[in-house]
């Protein structure tokens, strides 16, 4: 509480109202301005709920309620009483009024905010899906993914599989300290794992083939078996916040948990405040982190309701880097930072991507040569120059992005309207009664409906000219992300517009297949495919963990996609990521982009 | 007796309404000046209640409004208004300001209207007394602080005469216990004690002028007659002179000392009530006498012009029973002879 | 003593309707909530999803979720937020402290500048710093809310860096957060002002016609005078009925300040409660908005008795 | 969308306070008011009213102007093609800058802005009338019959009202709109839906008024049917307090159509200056500070709002104005 | 052939709660076709709510009316059309007597639809009854606002004409004109009842008016009725 300030927005605040003060001819506006805030102030002084909103702020405030009404009279004497010895006062004032953003702060180190536009909507560290990735930072996980998108250990040092793929080892590593001094044992591992798979329905599956678990004083090692082979656990324990069991043992319900911080963790910082009122998260440094030290004093993340004001800040600088799980910094802006100047991007290729889902129990899309001539129908170079301004590709038929593992080059996507027109003639999709829209099989006139979610509005617009330029009529349907979850599952569509998310393209038998997996759940998943071919494919990936075996499946997994085309994708994005000049040292892992520890330690002010 | 009020050739017209009538006479409506009142000429003594009858419509209530100086800004006021010697047309609005509810009252015609629905009849009566007597609490307030308890003080005084002198108006207006009436709000009265409150609230001041805008109009014939015992009263107990504005010539008959009849904007007949209601000399004056109950509802035939198209000549020839060719044609001049003044050819 | 109880059957009436739409309306909604509760990209069997329905309540007959619902609401109990992960009650609380106080003093400085300005612009409409005004408050009232607070968020907080750009503070303290609170605050009361300005200016031209405005002038009040002692107490009555509807308004209707300006306020909640379909929530949060509304008017109603004497007739 | 209840605005003034009398007062002291606000205004008309009319000429200035950018509005709205220099749908390099070619630029995938702004006229407007039309057509017959028939009638269909006026607006259209499917005329159907419980009042305290009036009173001693006394007496006598209500809920519909669509629940192929204004925001008009993208819209907006808004005022203008005249 | 009303009473407000106010009570009264009836009182008393009453417009709270023996409560649908076209009322206002936004020609012409008169013998009748009320047939082109009090009294009596009433209850029918017209009005009133053998109920605060017209008087004070020949 005593640290986390010295931003430079408070300095910004100081400088300007007091330059305000001196630049004559706006006085009289920010004399004003300085006086409403003083009311306000006095306004929120007195309603003792104002400044409620964490417990123990109260004893913070640097005026008592007498010395504002002071400082206000006193204001306005200097308002209406002459010119004379305005200035001194007036001074005296600015200063009062920062005195109350500056916050009694002997800073150690400089902060590192990063902007969100996912908002932490509870400060539930448990329950508030943003928060727990955020949480990464504080509590991380068992595993982690590396830059080229291998999975290497993070709290774990390394972990053995058994040949049957039920029992998974990890050893921990033992220079781990929490952050009220304790030792990280595997003991906290279990507990956390565990923990997770009783009380979250997420991780119910935890729960339910679990069957024993064992811990090793000795190697600092903890065994998982379950009843049943997995071969992504590896993966699966990279997502999941390693909780202290001293202090979360005694929290019953931890769904249900709800506490402002501060957080016991054992990363390089733990968080030390959720304040919803502000939008923001702190993390303070871990005092008996034992790896290289980091260079901040805090983190903190703000978040933003409206990504054009997360933005803005940006540009202002009140933040240092932008970070949004699976998305990236907004294309339109990166030419208005350049501008800027003083930031510098990090562009890697996301893993995830958009792309365009059939629905394949519905006729025409059903029918393969259907799908191909949709596939030449779309002009995929204007769609990578339109949605990405060109940070992005055109991508394959073969939907998996090249950073992926075991990526094969497939053929590429190809734009060819006279194809897509002589395909569909060919596979007797013709305009028999010459109203320029091609029937179906059925006779009728083939009417799509496009499923969009708001986010991708302009996506949909552009592909209804496509279709509609080789003679299919479409109709747009957008519909909020809640509607679509329900809409897509129960196949109300004929297209839709989605994108998959570094962690979905994982999910499953890893390569994307788990959107597309017909015997899955899930909101973001397409559960299209029936194939057996393709479920053939999936189970056989489930079935091990032997690396070249991973990749031929994954091979073949990427030459259905090309063959079938039970998806389109649309184009590979790449993840921007701007930040301020004044750091260095940052890179992105395919997972969660720059929200990685490593960056935390490494990144220093140039 | 002196002149009081002297009011000379006033013209008063309204810039008529430029555009469309929503119901389609077009032509009709178009930029058309209303000349309300035309070439009136009236003068009032002290002491004495001068009475203006006419119809509806006849610009009666202009008048009043006129003297004063109520009518809105747009307006067109001609002629002089003389009060006192001053020339109330001349005087700037603070300083009419200062006259108004001091000097000159008015009662308008609907007194439930006339009193602010939201504010006490107390209130409202002891306002005349605040506004009129700020004056003095201006130049208490150049004193310094050490005056300032003084000052609450007489203040408090002040505010506790006020009350005392609004009790005493109500009891002069006939009512009991005063106290009790000014707490009370307008709506929750009668129409003829609004008129009370009405006229105890215009006569606070002891005003030299009292204008009664059709004060009985809208009243039962109870209430008629104890208004006319109060504005009797009135007339007996103070100095005050009256000019009173009805259409209800019995009304008028009981209380004025000179009777000034108006027919379209103009004054056809200035007489005494007695000589103008047993020998009426104009045309105008016999047609509306005629036409009362007791002689038996004998109507003058046709209606009044319209202000904003008077006829030409006698504006009352059109529906004359002597007309002649002159009147269709001339507009005759207001004789006076003898006491009485009459707007005819045809009348000595 | 008729009318009053006539009055208190349609308030009681209405809470009863709102209580039972209320209920149903978010149940109408398409949409599994489970599968919102869960996440992106997680797979949950089926047993599992379930249970958790279940565990929520939603499987069971309309009916008996709803003596469910009546029940909880006698014993204060709004329900238990699976996405927030608190009981409505306090969520709610906690909430409504912070809109209170910005839509609150964003009401009431809205009110006294679109009194005011009203009043004054009513009495002399012709001049041209009033008409000038008039149309500067139309034209606030014809903007989209979200446009002019991104607006005046790109000028204010951007451009010239005066004011944050989110929160309700950084730190909690009270010159953070009136520094905070400036923006929105400012954008709402404009909003008010412009509504009340408008109002205002009607009804004083209006009560300025009156006869008693007349009276008032007739005996001896001078020019602005009579707007203050006579008309404006007339003419602000329409401004009481107008701010109880407005209550509803502020509280929801900050929706698009409190998006734009990151506040953790109502407007959000039940706007979040909404796309995630948090029934607890938006039940919640419904319920304390429509009665506020209602209490609101009845307190108009109230109000309106005090200051009207033509409503409080004695007998 | 928030503005919607500030055009209760000036009629609120007379609204509120029948509202108020009739509930308090007895049918003779009510009867008695209203002869004394007769009396008063044949005074006024007579006397007094040039105050009034200077209010008027004041107002229609504004309706003048009004008006003027109406009538400019509804021309882009029926002949976009006359002012578009490119169709809509046309695509260019995007984000350019205005030029001589584009004269307000292009957006983020190369339509013609100040194309794209001409066609979207038809559609704002086209929503704002279309639901005004709902909700007056509502508010119409329910005042109607609440004020004409008075009684238990009117008792159930104002407490209706009260309630739909209590419930709060927006997240309820926030809710249908995410329910529906977000079609533009399930936008016109929800708004009008929504707004016509003003007009109900305020027809039904101008019915409950007028009913009382002579020629009400004859045609029901001369056994007229009810029907006929509604359509044919009743409703002519409205049509000024509806004119201007109905160019308020206009109004007032476009904003709430530009505010659903900034919550990306509008309907985006129909292409509104809501829609265009939450592209803007959307695809970095905004923080590229393209104005020439997103201000034309939100100007748009406010100026066709404003012209609305203000020939309804300039009707309720008029309309003081008119009283005065009938009674002369 | 008489309009009789028994026992009538009438109360304001009653409702659950609350006993209301009582306006008049146990009133009785007959109407012979060709006499006049006046109705005085003080203002408030409810005279004019009597009027409405006994036109029909209004129900009592008990008694009866009895339109040529028949009861009006339990009278048939056709029955009661006739009552409705032969008992008219008058009123006070004449401003408001026809709808402003229709001009005079429109009004008139309604009334004789409703008594399906063709085409023809409407121009007729129309100008039969300007004859009777003395009026220019100019007056038929304006719109109410056009026409002076006295012109629309006239009117208002023309067209209660057109349907061939036996009775009229006529409420304060002169008491908003002008002297000079009121005498016209008194006068008209006369001449048609004298031609048309019409029954009037004549209510009215002004005793002279009273007196004017009509033989048998009546005095509304207190919620009761005493009667004067």
């Amino acid at each position: 509480m005593k640290n986390e300030i010295k931003q430079p927005i408070r300095q910004r605040l100081k400088k300007g109202l007091k330059q305000g003060l001196r630049q004559e001819p706006k006085r009289g506006l920010k004399q004003g301005m300085i006086f409403t805030v003083l009311i306000l102030m006095l306004v929120a002084n007195v309603l003792p709920a104002g400044a409620a909103g964490s417990g123990d702020a109260g004893e913070s405030f640097p005026m008592s309620k007498a010395e504002l009404s002071d400082a206000i009279i006193l204001y306005m004497k200097v308002l209406y009483l002459g010119e004379e010895g305005e200035l001194p006062e007036a001074e005296f004032l600015a200063g009062a009024a920062t005195a109350y953003l500056e916050q009694a702060t002997e800073s150690d180190g400089s902060v590192l905010k990063i902007a969100t536009p996912s908002v932490i909507k509870s400060a539930s560290f448990i329950g508030d899906s943003s928060l727990g990735v955020f949480a990464h930072l504080s509590n991380p996980p068992l595993m982690k993914m590396d830059a080229e998108g291998h999975l290497v250990g993070q709290l774990a040092e390394s972990y053995e599989v058994s040949e049957n793929n039920t029992q998974w080892t990890f050893y921990i590593r033992d220079n781990l300290y929490w952050s009220d001094g304790e030792k990280v044992t595997p003991e906290d591992v279990d507990f956390s794992i565990r923990y997770y798979g009783k009380e979250t329905p997420w991780a119910r599956w935890i729960n339910d083939t679990l069957e024993s678990s064992t811990v090793s004083e000795a190697d600092n090692s903890v065994t998982f078996k379950f009843n049943k082979p997995y071969t992504r656990i590896n993966l699966e324990f990279a997502t999941y916040n390693i909780l202290p069991a001293h202090v979360w043992e005694s929290i019953e319900s931890p769904m249900e948990y709800v506490n402002e911080g501060p957080y016991v963790g054992c990363g390089p910082y733990y968080l030390e405040l959720i304040d919803l009122n502000a939008g923001k998260l702190v993390f303070e440094k871990n005092p008996y982190w034992k790896g290289k030290a980091p260079a901040f004093g805090n983190v903190e993340v703000h978040y933003y309701s409206n990504v054009d004001v997360a933005t803005l800040s940006l540009e202002k600088g009140d933040v240092d880097t932008y970070y949004k799980y699976a998305g990236s910094y907004p294309y339109p802006n990166i030419e208005q930072l350049e501008k800027a100047g003083n930031f510098e991007f990090l562009e890697k290729t996301n893993i995830g991507l958009v792309f365009l889902a059939p629905n394949l129990k519905k006729a025409p899309l059903s029918d393969l040569e259907f799908r191909e001539a949709l596939s030449y129908a779309i002009n995929y170079e204007e769609l990578v120059r339109l949605e990405t301004l060109g940070y992005g590709d055109v991508p394959n038929r073969g939907f998996v992005p090249p950073p992926m593992e075991a990526f094969k080059e497939t053929e590429k996507l190809e734009y060819n309207p006279e194809k897509a027109r002589t395909t569909l003639e060919k596979a007797g999709y013709t305009d028999s009664n010459g109203n320029g829209i091609l029937e179906g099989k059925d006779g009728k006139d083939i009417e799509l409906e496009i499923l969009i979610r708001t986010d991708y509005a302009r996506t949909g617009e552009l592909l209804k000219e496509y279709l509609e330029e080789v003679g299919l009529a479409t109709e747009l349907r957008t519909v909020n992300t809640e509607t679509w979850f329900t809409l897509k599952d129960s196949y109300a569509y004929d297209l839709t517009v989605t994108r998959s998310t570094p962690w979905g393209m994982l999910m499953h038998a890893s390569w994307g297949s788990g959107y597309f997996d017909s015997r899955r759940t899930g909101q973001g998943v397409m559960h299209n495919v029936d194939d057996p071919e393709f479920l053939e494919l999936c189970d056989e990936i489930l079935a091990t963990t032997d690396p070249a075996e991973l990749e031929t499946c994954a091979y073949e997994l990427q030459d259905y996609y090309a063959e079938e085309l039970p998806v389109i994708p649309l184009y590979w994005n790449n993840v921007v990521t701007p930040f301020n000049r004044e750091f260095e040292g940052w890179y992105a892992d395919p997972l969660y982009g720059i929200y990685n520890l490593e960056n935390f330690v490494n990144v220093h002010e140039v | 007796m002196n002149t009081l009020l002297e009011v000379k050739d006033l013209n008063v017209s309204f810039q008529g309404n430029e555009n469309e009538n929503k119901t389609g006479n077009k032509s009709e409506n178009k930029n058309e000046t209303v000349t309300a009142v035309s070439c009136l000429s009236i003068s009032i003594r002290e002491k004495e209640t001068l009475a203006l009858v006419g119809e509806t419509g006849c610009g009666k209530s202009v008048v009043a409004h006129a003297i004063m100086r109520l009518l809105p800004p747009e307006s067109i006021v001609k002629g002089t208004i003389e009060f006192k010697g001053k020339n109330l047309l001349k005087l700037s609005e603070k300083e009419m300001a200062k006259l108004r509810g001091k000097e000159i009252s008015i009662i308008f015609q609907n007194p439930s209207l006339a009193l602010n629905p939201v504010y006490s009849i107390g209130h409202q009566l002891a306002e005349p007394l605040r506004i009129h007597t700020q004056k003095m609490r201006w130049k208490e307030k150049e004193g310094k602080k050490e005056k300032v308890k003084q000052k609450e003080k007489r203040e408090k005084k002040k505010e506790n005469s006020n009350l005392s002198k609004v009790s005493r108006a109500l009891k002069r207006v006939g009512f009991s216990n005063p106290r009790e009436y000014m707490g009370y709000y307008p709506s929750w009265c009668s129409g003829g004690m609004n008129q009370r409150f009405l006229i105890a609230a215009s006569t606070m001041l002891d005003p030299v002028l009292l204008i009664a805008d059709e004060p009985s109009k809208g009243l039962d014939r109870d209430r008629v007659s104890e208004l006319e015992n109060e504005l009797k009263g009135l007339k007996e107990k103070s100095e005050t002179s009256l000019l009173l504005i009805s259409h209800d010539l019995g009304f008028v008959r009981r209380l004025a000392d000179r009777v000034a009849v108006m027919y379209a904007g103009e004054i056809v007949e200035i007489a005494d009530p007695s000589s103008l209601f047993e020998s009426p000399l104009h045309p105008y004056t016999r047609g509306l006498l005629n036409s009362l109950p007791e002689r038996g509802f004998v109507p003058i035939p046709g209606a009044s012009p319209p202000l904003s198209n008077p006829p030409a000549g006698c504006r009352f020839h059109p529906r004359c029973p002597i007309k002649e060719k002159r009147c269709t044609q001339e507009r005759p001049e207001l004789k006076e002879s003898n006491g009485r003044a009459v707007r005819c050819f045809l009348c000595p | 003593m008729h009318e009053a109880a006539k009055k208190t059957f349609r308030y009681v009436a209405s809470f009863l309707l709102i209580v039972t739409l209320n209920f149903a309306l978010p149940r109408l909604m398409p949409g599994d909530p489970v599968k919102n509760l869960i996440g992106e990209d997680v797979y949950v069997s089926e047993a599992v999803m379930e249970e958790l329905r279940t565990e929520m309540g939603l499987n069971r007959p309309l009916y008996e979720q709803f003596t469910a619902y009546i029940g909880d609401l006698l014993r204060f109990d709004l329900g238990y937020s699976y996405h927030l992960h608190s009981p409505v009650a306090e969520i709610l609380r906690e909430r409504i402290v912070w809109t209170l106080l910005f839509v609150g003093v964003s009401v009431l400085l809205g009110a006294a500048l679109g009194t005011l300005f009203g009043a004054y612009a009513g009495w002399k409409p012709e001049t041209k710093a009033n008409r000038l005004a008039c149309c500067g408050f139309i034209a606030l009232s014809c903007t989209p809310p979200y446009f002019l607070a991104l607006l005046f968020l790109e000028i204010f907080a951007f451009k010239l860096g005066l004011f944050p750009f989110k929160g309700f503070y950084d730190v909690p303290t009270p010159g953070s957060i009136a520094h905070h609170m400036f923006l929105p605050v400012t954008v709402m009361a404009l909003f008010s002002a412009s509504r009340n300005f408008l109002i205002m200016r009607g009804s004083v031209i209006q009560e300025k016609g009156q006869l008693y405005a007349l009276y008032a002038r007739a005996k001896g009040l001078y020019d602005i005078s009579i707007l203050f002692r006579h008309v404006i107490k007339n003419a602000s009555l329409p401004i009481i009925t107008l701010l109880a509807l407005d209550f509803g308004f502020l509280f929801s209707g900050a929706l698009f300040t409190e998006i734009v300006f990151s506040l953790n306020g109502m407007g959000t909640l039940i706007y979040d409660a909404i796309i995630g379909k948090d029934y607890p929530v938006l039940q919640g949060s419904f319920l304390v908005v429509a009665l506020a509304v209602l209490l609101a008017n009845m307190l108009a109603d109230l109000a309106y008795a005090i200051a009207d004497p033509r409503v409080r007739r004695p007998a | 969308m928030m503005q919607e209840e500030a055009y209760i605005g000036e009629n609120t003034t007379q609204e509120s306070k029948i509202r108020k009398s009739t509930i308090q007062e007895s049918i003779i002291q009510e009867s008695t008011i209203q002869e004394n606000t007769r009396q008063w205004n044949d005074f006024r008309s007579l006397n007094l009213d040039l105050d009034i009319r200077k209010y008027g000429k004041n107002l229609k200035r504004f309706n003048r102007g009004g008006l003027f950018l109406f009538t400019f509005f509804l021309i882009l709205a029926l002949i976009p093609a006359l002012f578009a220099p490119y169709s809509p749908t046309e695509r260019f390099i995007p984000y350019e800058a205005p030029s001589t070619a584009h004269l307000l630029g292009t957006n983020d995938i190369g339509n013609d802005i100040l194309s794209e702004l001409v066609y979207g006229a038809r559609i704002s407007m086209m929503v704002g009338f279309a639901s005004a039309c709902i909700s007056t057509l509502i508010g119409l017959m329910i005042g109607l019959l609440s004020g004409y028939f008075r009684g238990t009638l009117d008792e159930l269909l104002m407490g209706f009202t009260d309630v739909v006026l209590i419930i709060p607006k927006i997240p309820l259209i926030i809710i249908l709109g995410a329910f529906l499917r977000p079609s533009i005329w399930i936008l016109i159907l929800v708004l009008g839906l929504l707004s016509w419980e003003s007009i109900a009042r305020i027809v039904r305290s101008k019915t409950l008024q007028i009913r009382e009036a002579g020629y009400v009173k004859s045609a029901r001693c001369m056994g007229f049917s009810p029907f006929h006394i509604m359509v044919s007496d009743i409703f002519p006598n409205l049509v000024h307090v509806l004119l201007p209500k109905f160019m308020l809920a206009t109004a007032s519909a476009m904003i709430s159509e530009a505010s659903l669509s900034f919550l990306g629940l509008g309907d985006i192929s129909m292409k509104s200056w809501g829609i265009m204004l939450s592209f803007a925001f959307s695809r970095g008009g905004f923080i590229r500070e393209m104005w020439w993208w997103y201000l034309p819209p939100g100007v748009c907006i406010t100026l066709c709002v404003m012209s609305i808004a203000l020939i309804g005022f300039g009707f309720e203008g008029r309309e003081k104005e008119k009283r005065g005249v009938d009674a002369e | 052939m008489s309009l009789k009303a028994e026992n009538l009473s009438k109360t304001y407000g009653s409702g659950l709660l609350g006993k209301g106010k009582c306006i008049f009570r146990d009133v009785s009264f007959e109407l012979e076709p060709g006499q006049t009836c006046g109705l005085m009182g003080p203002s408030g008393e409810g005279k004019s709510t009597l009027g409405r009453i006994i036109a029909g417009l209004e129900s009592p709270t008990a008694g009866t009316i009895h339109f040529k023996d028949s009861p009006l409560s339990g009278m048939k649908k056709a029955e009661y059309a006739t009552f409705r076209r032969r008992v008219q009322m008058m009123f006070q206002d004449p401003t408001d007597a026809f709808n402003p936004r229709k001009r005079i020609e429109h009004s008139i012409s309604e009334v004789l639809k409703l008594l399906d008169t063709p085409g023809t013998e409407r121009i007729r009748r129309t100008k039969e009854m300007l004859k009777t009320i003395g009026l220019p047939e100019e007056v038929l082109a304006r719109y109410p606002a056009q026409l002076s009090g006295g012109q629309l009294q006239r009117l208002a009596l023309g067209r209660i004409l057109l349907l061939e009433p036996e009775y009229i209850v006529l409420d304060e029918p002169t008491s908003a004109l002008d002297v000079s017209v009121q005498a016209q009005i008194l006068h008209l009133l006369k001449k048609v009842q004298a031609e048309q053998g019409i029954g009037y109920l004549l209510i009215s605060h002004d005793e002279a008016v009273v007196r004017f017209m009509s033989g048998k008087m009546g005095m509304l004070e207190n919620g009761k009725l005493k009667v004067f020949e």
